[in-house]
């Protein structure tokens, strides 16, 4: 890594944070808990302690376009044994939000996972397992995802072929829109 | 005949790859003379996808299915997907806190929600408005050969402001049903580890990890089966145990049951009724020993009898012995 | 009459925030103020000149100085004018600093409201009246609450001193947690090698009366005159008569009663005698335990007595004692375990406590210091040390350091290389805290010559794995997670203060902070004083501390009580509750709610009953005052002229 | 004086000598700043206030009056603060009976240690008391 | 006759005390007057009627020291108890003549229906009463002209007493706040304000309710008066005359037992007694206590529970 230069510190961006999440990073003191209890650590670029502490001190670059954020899977471990009463696991979703509305995305399978997940929501008002691991497949270029999966779901008759469409479902896409419309509105 | 109603929330998972969760919790809280009411036209929580969004638009798709419940009258909705249950409780607890927050999310609502409905797992209602006196009550069938392992998931009891129910690291209310319905629980260590959640479509191999790790310890801790309350554990567990197998090279063959098929196998319904079918790793050879409570009542007598008989009888011998 | 005001600048400390000079403008318009003036540091030697001459050159007959908090100085000050002539109730202290200068931004906010208290204190100076105290005859002897090294030392010291001293220990022997420790750090002298000289001494000073295994159950009165009920709790063994001979140990059929001086490392019998160097040597029985008392039928002990010295009958006995002052050295206690539930303490018996760890180190201890794991009593190899069990945590509410953990984890990683030559310790930390003489030095051992492995970083989760416990932690040096499997970790868990240190508190009448421990009067000048005179604290009762500094609080609070006894009587704070006969119709309201009972119905010569104050048992509360409806009861220098006048300077404007 | 800045409105604090006055004082020490509109009046315990005092102070032009002793059975003076809890609760109950808004008075227990709790004390309630406005019941000058 | 039957017991109490209280005719057929009977021939004046409003009990702590005999109707004796929960007497040496009670007149009402005329007469039937003016007469139904505290009366017959005459009676109409405390429980803050300062104002600070209330024990020690606690100027502004009225409240929070000669002796018609009436449901709301019920109770200002189950603490 590069010398961090500290002469100028970031405080939009831990102030950006701030106000997001409602929690104040300052009160860690890097005890390491979080990484030591965290399913993903393995998996991560920068444990969640590092995370806090390039938080405190406003590196924002490195954060937003870290892995660890999305590879973050809310299990709230980090959350429930911070002994700083911190909720990390909603900071690591805030700074997840911020990378995603700056379109920095360090892990596209889980963002598309992701969008599949919502346009399906948006579309049928409940989720359609099937057509959003077809959707998955096709866009990520992982065709085989689980294939060897699908058997075993098929026989078990686990899963639908056709959605199910709830009545509401314009009501749902309403939320949508009423959230990107206000998103426009607040020029993000 | 219902001694009580509550307002039931399925979510996407029950309706399609956890049906048999859905119908086994039907089943079950029939049995304890609870009535569902499933909210017309529901719509999916948002789960974690939403909050990887904003968390306005998060709380907003859970809170229009508040809204549908508020509106019918119930204060409480059991919602048996942990992934919905904290969304729900998630969107609840921060308007609550934040009264602008609160203004925020209604203002993408048709109608706002007004903080009066609680969501709890089934788990919880079991537990705190049943009880497990009535658990036991409801007993007639007896597995003598099932060890389980109950594992919880991460965010059934987490965070625990929020959950408000059930200890964060150790809990035990799955433990405490098996035990009131004469099931043997192994003391599991990894009861709260996290499985990989949803990222079994785009991080298979991290997901094999985490579970690999999680089925090891339940069969170190001398269970035969694993004992699930989530339909993304269950997925994760069950359906993915041939890919672990493959990865790790290991020959796991371990059966993940929802908790809610294991009640239901203890009062009797029929492993049909409780769609055992749709498990991909076949339990049926630790059901089958399967046998009604009073069998098991006359086979503990003759147990004891014969102790009795033996010790008497040691006694005796003992006696001669002295005798002589 | 002819108010003096000095405005003190305390350095940049009140003139920084506060335009001093414009406050004494303001304040030379007040009616009755003849001279206003600022100083630098109005509490130096010539800034207390200064008040002095001015009172003179001025002819002031009444002082208030705008300052720090009365609590601070009001004490100097009234001696100031006193020097000069003056009452030393003719003066008023205005808190502008710790209640303006240092609260408030806004400097033109600050000088406002820095005139009105200046205004507010020359409104109350203006009601003042001359009061005088009286002295009171004392009794000398103390008392020692608690038979730790602390009470042991400030006993010793006080009975050294002349003075008669009574102990009451709440367990059965004095020594405290110290008797429980193997070795002391960073000297590895052998803990109750040290401290036994001392306890013998305890036992053998003829001014030193101890209570063992008894208890404070009320105390009444006030600085010099104490009244203290102590239970002498049951032992269901006549002290007169034990030898301490042990037999009755020995042959006690009861073997599972929980071991409270081992901390329950292992099990103890129904009677026993915690440890060989106990002073008073003396057998007590469980009665939780005892088939005597849980069956109704045994009788081992009374059987085998020599000395006949079994009582089943005993019961609690009440000991009236007097003294004149109380030093309260009760010490601390340690989480529970399961407060840390993803650390399985409790539920995993090779998860264990530091001071456990302590007793297996201990040759006196069950394992007679063979260090064993207790589940199956196997050496273990790998030992995980876990720092900060509990302590800086604040979603348990302890955000504070227990202060000698550190040290205690070093000292006990380095007996255990002692112990057992082929094993491998690791210590989790988030920081090493060694700042005490030799400390440092002392952990850099342990990891130099030792070979301790130190990991920074703290434990999420301890789990079992066969017959191993996997500690998984995280090195935040490196940035990963750890994983050890250990066959025993020891637990270093938080310092609290004792469950009923609150209720101790209420009895003394002295303050206590959040978590329990008592509050001193002063953090830095006043360490071992409380508000109420005549109670004193030392050890760890205030605060964790480590030995050395208990040892010096218990001879700090034993100086301190040779000083206030060093003459016969006590001078009496004069503002205590007043009866004006005239105006008093005598229904003895005020005889109701005085919580000291200091007030008496009196009946004069002409027939008409009114109240009476005794003087030296009033504290000056004023509950009286604002009970009695015809204002006929005044609290002195609080009365209601003096009140209403601060209210009314401040609202009347 | 200031015409910038928004005028302090007048609030009057009756402390406790043991515990309150300390806390405030902990405060102070530890530099928590607080709005300037209070003045305190030390009391040697909050069993001396006379829930008269809080009358006297607001029909004499206090726009807000903040009581504070001992926590319940931490009294220096062992039960005084048990009697000023029931005074001060009558006096609460009965001001809004008297048309005067019972949020203008406050009652409350904070130790010498608790010096942040004062703190939030004090910026709550002045805050309060800014919301609410001037009392004004202070008659004008009669001759 | 209840009148023959009181005068058959005064005569046989005055043998052992000094002195008996009870009431004779005023100034006109309307008012009645206290009687201070020292010689049996005292006692034929003596009468009984609703026109006996007085609560004679407010001189017995003045005469603590004497042994006196008092005529009490059932609000008066809860004074008595109140006294003697405050050791304000001594129990011995009263003796207490009760007197069941249907209710009393209060003669503002009664003067306001008729019109303020001089009364020439006045004649009592069951439960209604005949003034004659020199405009007529006029009937009234004595409910209809009862004074606030007969309405929300619990204790009609006397709950201490040496000597009791007539049967016991029992009424309770069910009312436990009166409706002026009611009304002004339904206006806003600032109309509750404008009431008050409207009723003070009028108050020409002559102490009369002070003197006539049986428990303001201080009367010449009075504070209201006294430079020594200076709490008030003698300066009749609005602001002087709203504490005085607040301490009188205050100084009876929790002992007033509601016998309303407060404002009755009012000259000014001001509503004294209403902020008494209302600390009196908190201290009932608060602590289970009601003044001058019974003497073993303690007045709760002068007591405490270290755990007060009522009161919850307040935030900000």
């Amino acid at each position: 890594m590069d010398a961090i230069n500290l002469t100028i510190i970031d405080r939009n961006f831990i102030e950006l944070v701030k106000k997001e999440s409602g929690e104040n990073p300052y009160l860690c003191y890097q005890c390491g808990n979080c990484t030591a209890g965290c399913p993903y650590t393995t998996f991560f670029d920068y444990p969640v302690s590092q995370i806090m502490r390039l938080l405190q001190t406003g590196q924002k670059d490195i954060i937003l376009n870290s892995r660890a954020i999305w590879v973050c899977a809310t299990c709230e471990t980090c959350t429930t044994r911070c002994p700083c009463q911190i909720d990390v696991a909603h900071i690591m979703d805030t700074l997840r939000i911020i990378a995603r509305r700056e379109n920095r995305v360090s892990e596209k399978d889980i963002k598309l996972f992701y969008d599949e997940f919502l346009s399906s929501m948006a579309k049928y008002g409940r989720i359609y397992e099937l057509g959003l691991l077809l959707g998955y497949n096709i866009k990520s270029g992982h065709i085989m995802t689980d294939a060897d999966l699908g058997p075993k779901v098929l026989t078990k008759g686990k899963i639908h072929f056709l959605p199910k469409k709830i009545k509401g479902r314009d009501k749902v896409s309403k939320i949508f829109e009423r959230f990107k419309d206000r998103t426009r509105r607040d020029g993000r | 005949m219902a001694d009580r109603e509550y307002a039931y929330y399925s979510g996407c998972s029950l309706e399609g790859t956890a049906v048999e969760y859905d119908i086994s919790v039907r089943r079950v809280m029939e049995a304890l003379g609870i009535r569902l009411s499933e909210p017309e036209d529901w719509s999916c929580c948002g789960s974690t996808p939403a909050h990887t969004v904003d968390h306005l638009l998060a709380a907003a798709l859970a809170a229009r299915n508040l809204t549908i419940i508020e509106k019918m009258g119930f204060n409480t909705v059991i919602t048996p997907c942990p992934s919905c249950m904290m969304a729900f409780k998630k969107a609840h607890h921060r308007m609550k806190e934040d009264i602008r927050f609160k203004d925020e999310v209604n203002s993408l609502l048709d109608e706002p929600y007004n903080l009066n409905v609680q969501s709890k797992s089934a788990l919880q209602i079991i537990i705190e408005d049943i009880g497990l006196e009535k658990v036991k009550e409801r007993v007639t069938h007896v597995m003598p050969d099932l060890k389980v392992a109950p594992y919880y998931g991460c965010i059934l009891n987490r965070p625990p402001e929020i959950a408000q129910f059930d200890d964060p690291e150790n809990p035990l209310s799955m433990d405490k049903i098996f035990t009131a319905i004469g099931v043997e629980v192994c003391d599991f260590a990894f009861k709260v580890e996290c499985c990989g959640a949803a990222y079994g479509v785009p991080k298979r191999d991290m997901v094999n990890e985490l579970t690999y790790k999680i089925l090891s310890m339940a069969v170190d801790c001398g269970a035969n089966c694993v004992a699930v309350a989530c339909p993304l554990c269950q997925q994760n567990l069950d359906l993915r145990q041939q890919q672990v197998n493959i990865r790790k090279n290991t020959s796991f063959n371990i059966p993940v049951l929802y908790f809610s098929q294991i009640m239901g196998l203890a009062y009797g319904y029929s492993p049909e009724e409780m769609v055992i079918d749709k498990l991909v790793v076949n339990p049926d050879s630790l059901i089958s020993s399967r046998i009604t409570l009073s069998q098991w009542n006359e086979m503990k007598a003759r147990e004891a009898e014969a102790s009795k008989a033996k010790k008497k009888e040691k006694k005796n011998i003992e006696k001669i012995e002295e005798e002589t | 009459m002819r108010v003096g005001v000095f405005i003190c600048h305390c350095g940049n400390n009140i003139a920084g925030t506060i335009d001093v000079a414009r406050v004494a403008e303001e304040t030379r318009k007040i009616p009755g103020v003849v001279y206003a003036t600022t100083y630098m540091y109005t509490c130096s030697e010539p800034g207390q000149e200064e008040i002095k001459e001015a009172i003179k050159r001025e002819g002031l007959d009444r002082v208030v100085v705008a300052a720090c908090s009365p609590r601070m100085h009001e004490m100097t000050f009234r001696r100031t004018v006193e020097k000069a002539g003056l009452n030393r109730y003719f003066f008023e202290m205005a808190n502008i600093r710790e209640h303006i200068s240092w609260v408030g931004e806004d400097k033109e906010f600050n000088t406002r409201k820095a005139i009105d208290v200046v205004r507010m204190a020359v409104a109350k100076v203006m009601q003042n009246r001359p009061l005088f105290s009286s002295s009171f005859k004392i009794n000398k002897r103390v008392l020692v609450m608690g038979g730790g090294v602390a009470g042991m030392q400030a006993a010793l010291d006080c009975a050294d001193g002349g003075l008669e001293v009574v102990i009451v220990e709440k367990s059965q022997s004095i020594g405290g947690m110290m008797a429980r420790l193997d070795k002391t750090f960073p000297t590895i002298d052998c803990s109750i090698c040290i401290l036994g000289p001392k306890m013998v001494d305890v036992a053998q000073h003829e001014k030193i009366k101890l209570y063992a295994y008894s208890e404070i159950d009320e105390i009444k009165g006030y600085v010099g005159n104490y009244q203290v009920k102590i239970r002498k709790k049951a032992t269901y063994v006549d002290w007169s008569k034990c030898t301490g001979c042990g037999a009755c140990m020995e042959k006690c059929p009861s073997k599972n009663a929980y071991d409270y001086f081992n901390f329950g490392v292992a099990p103890t019998k129904a009677i026993n005698i915690p440890f060989p160097q106990a002073i008073p040597k003396k057998a007590k029985i469980d009665p939780n335990y005892c088939r005597q008392f849980t069956k109704g039928k045994c009788g081992v002990c009374a059987k085998i007595c020599p000395t006949k010295a079994i009582d089943y009958e005993m019961k609690d006995e009440i000991i009236t004692e007097e003294v004149g002052a109380i030093i309260v050295a009760t010490g601390y206690s340690l989480i529970d375990m399961d407060m840390l539930p993803e650390y399985g303490g409790g539920r995993y018996p090779d998860v264990i406590s530091g001071i456990q760890y302590e007793r297996l180190l201990n040759a006196s201890g069950p394992t007679a210091g063979h260090i064993e794991r207790p589940s199956d009593h196997e050496e273990p190899k790998t030992i995980v040390f876990v720092s900060c069990a509990g302590s800086r945590d604040k979603s348990i509410g302890i955000p504070y350091c227990s202060n000698f953990c550190c040290m205690y984890i070093a000292k006990q990683a380095i007996l255990t290389k002692d112990h057992i030559s082929d094993s491998q310790s690791y210590v989790f930390y988030m920081d090493i805290r060694s700042p005490g003489k030799g400390y440092d030095e002392f952990t850099r051992r342990a990891q130099e010559e030792y070979g301790v492995h130190y990991i920074r970083g703290r434990v999420s989760r301890i789990y079992p794995k066969g017959k191993k416990l996997v500690v998984r932690g995280a090195d935040t040096l490196l940035g990963t997670q750890v994983e050890i499997e250990a066959d025993l970790v020891v637990l270093a868990t938080a310092v609290i203060s004792n469950k009923d240190a609150a209720y101790m508190a209420e009895k003394l009448h002295i303050s206590y902070d959040t978590f329990g421990f008592y509050v001193e009067s002063h953090p830095k000048l006043r360490p071992v004083e409380t508000n109420t005179s005549g109670v004193f604290l030392a050890g760890a009762c205030q605060g964790p501390k480590d030995i050395p500094a208990s040892v010096g609080q218990g001879s700090a609070a034993a100086s301190k009580i040779l000083a206030l006894f060093s003459g016969e009587t006590l001078e009496s704070d004069p503002a205590v509750a007043r009866v004006n006969i005239n105006a008093c119709v005598g229904c003895l309201k005020c005889v109701k709610t005085c919580p000291f009972g200091a007030i008496k119905e009196k009946e004069l010569r002409d027939g008409r009953v009114v109240a009476d104050v005794i003087e030296t048992v009033c504290a000056g509360c004023g509950v009286c005052t604002s009970t009695c409806p015809c204002g006929a009861i005044q609290l002195q220098h609080f009365t209601d002229n003096q009140i209403l006048a601060e209210v009314n300077a401040l609202c009347l404007i | 004086m200031s015409d910038i800045a928004p005028k302090e409105l007048k609030i009057v604090g009756f402390l406790c000598n043991w515990c309150s006055y300390g806390g405030a004082d902990t405060a102070g020490v530890s530099r928590f700043k607080q709005p300037p509109d209070l003045r305190i009046i030390r009391v040697p315990c909050s069993g001396r206030i006379d829930p008269l005092f809080v009358v006297k102070a607001l029909l004499n032009g206090a726009d807000g009056v903040l009581v504070s002793g001992c926590h319940p059975r931490d009294c220096h003076y062992s039960d005084g603060n048990f009697y000023a809890r029931r005074r001060l609760e009558m006096l609460k109950r009965l001001l809004p009976f008297l048309g005067i808004d019972d949020k203008r008075f406050h009652y409350t227990w904070i130790s010498a240690s608790e010096g942040q709790r004062w703190q939030q004390t004090v910026t709550a309630f002045v805050k309060r008391i800014h919301e609410l406005g001037p009392l004004n019941l202070k008659e004008e000058k009669q001759s | 006759m209840t009148v023959e039957k009181l005068k058959e017991t005064v005569l046989d109490t005055l043998k052992d005390v000094e002195l008996v209280m009870g009431y004779q005719m005023g100034f006109d057929a309307l008012h009645a007057t206290p009687l201070f009977i020292r010689k049996k021939e005292d006692a034929e004046r003596l009468i009984w009627n609703p026109l006996c409003v007085h609560n004679l009990t407010t001189y017995l702590p003045s005469l603590k020291k004497s042994r006196v005999g008092v005529v009490v109707k059932g609000c008066d004796s809860r004074t008595i108890i109140q006294f003697l929960q405050e050791g304000l007497i001594t129990r011995e040496n009263v003796t207490i003549i009760g007197i069941p009670c249907q209710g009393i007149i209060s003669v503002r009402k009664v003067l306001k229906e008729i019109e303020y005329e001089p009364v020439e007469e006045v004649s009592f039937n069951s439960d209604s009463m005949t003034i004659k003016t020199l405009k007529g007469s006029k009937t009234l139904k004595i409910e209809d002209v009862w004074p606030d505290k007969c309405i929300t009366c619990k204790y009609p017959t006397p709950l201490i007493y040496d000597y009791l005459i007539g049967e016991p009676v029992s009424f309770d109409r069910g009312v436990e706040v009166s409706q002026v405390i009611k009304e002004l429980e339904g206006k806003s803050l600032n109309e509750r304000l404008a009431y008050w300062q409207k009723e003070f104002d009028r108050c020409i600070r002559c102490y009369a309710c002070r003197n006539a209330c049986p428990l303001c024990v201080c009367q010449d020690s009075c504070i209201a008066e006294t430079r020594e606690p200076h709490w008030i100027s003698q300066r009749l502004t609005l602001n002087e005359k709203f504490m005085f009225h607040m301490i009188h409240a205050l100084h009876l929070a929790g002992r007033c037992v509601e016998c309303g000669e407060c404002a009755r002796v009012c000259p000014m018609d001001i509503p004294v007694n209403i902020l008494k009436k209302k600390i009196n449901l908190d201290m009932k709301e608060l602590f289970g206590y009601v003044p001058g019920v019974n003497a073993e109770d303690k007045p709760p200002m002068y007591t405490f529970n270290v755990d007060e189950v009522n009161i919850k603490e307040h935030g900000i």
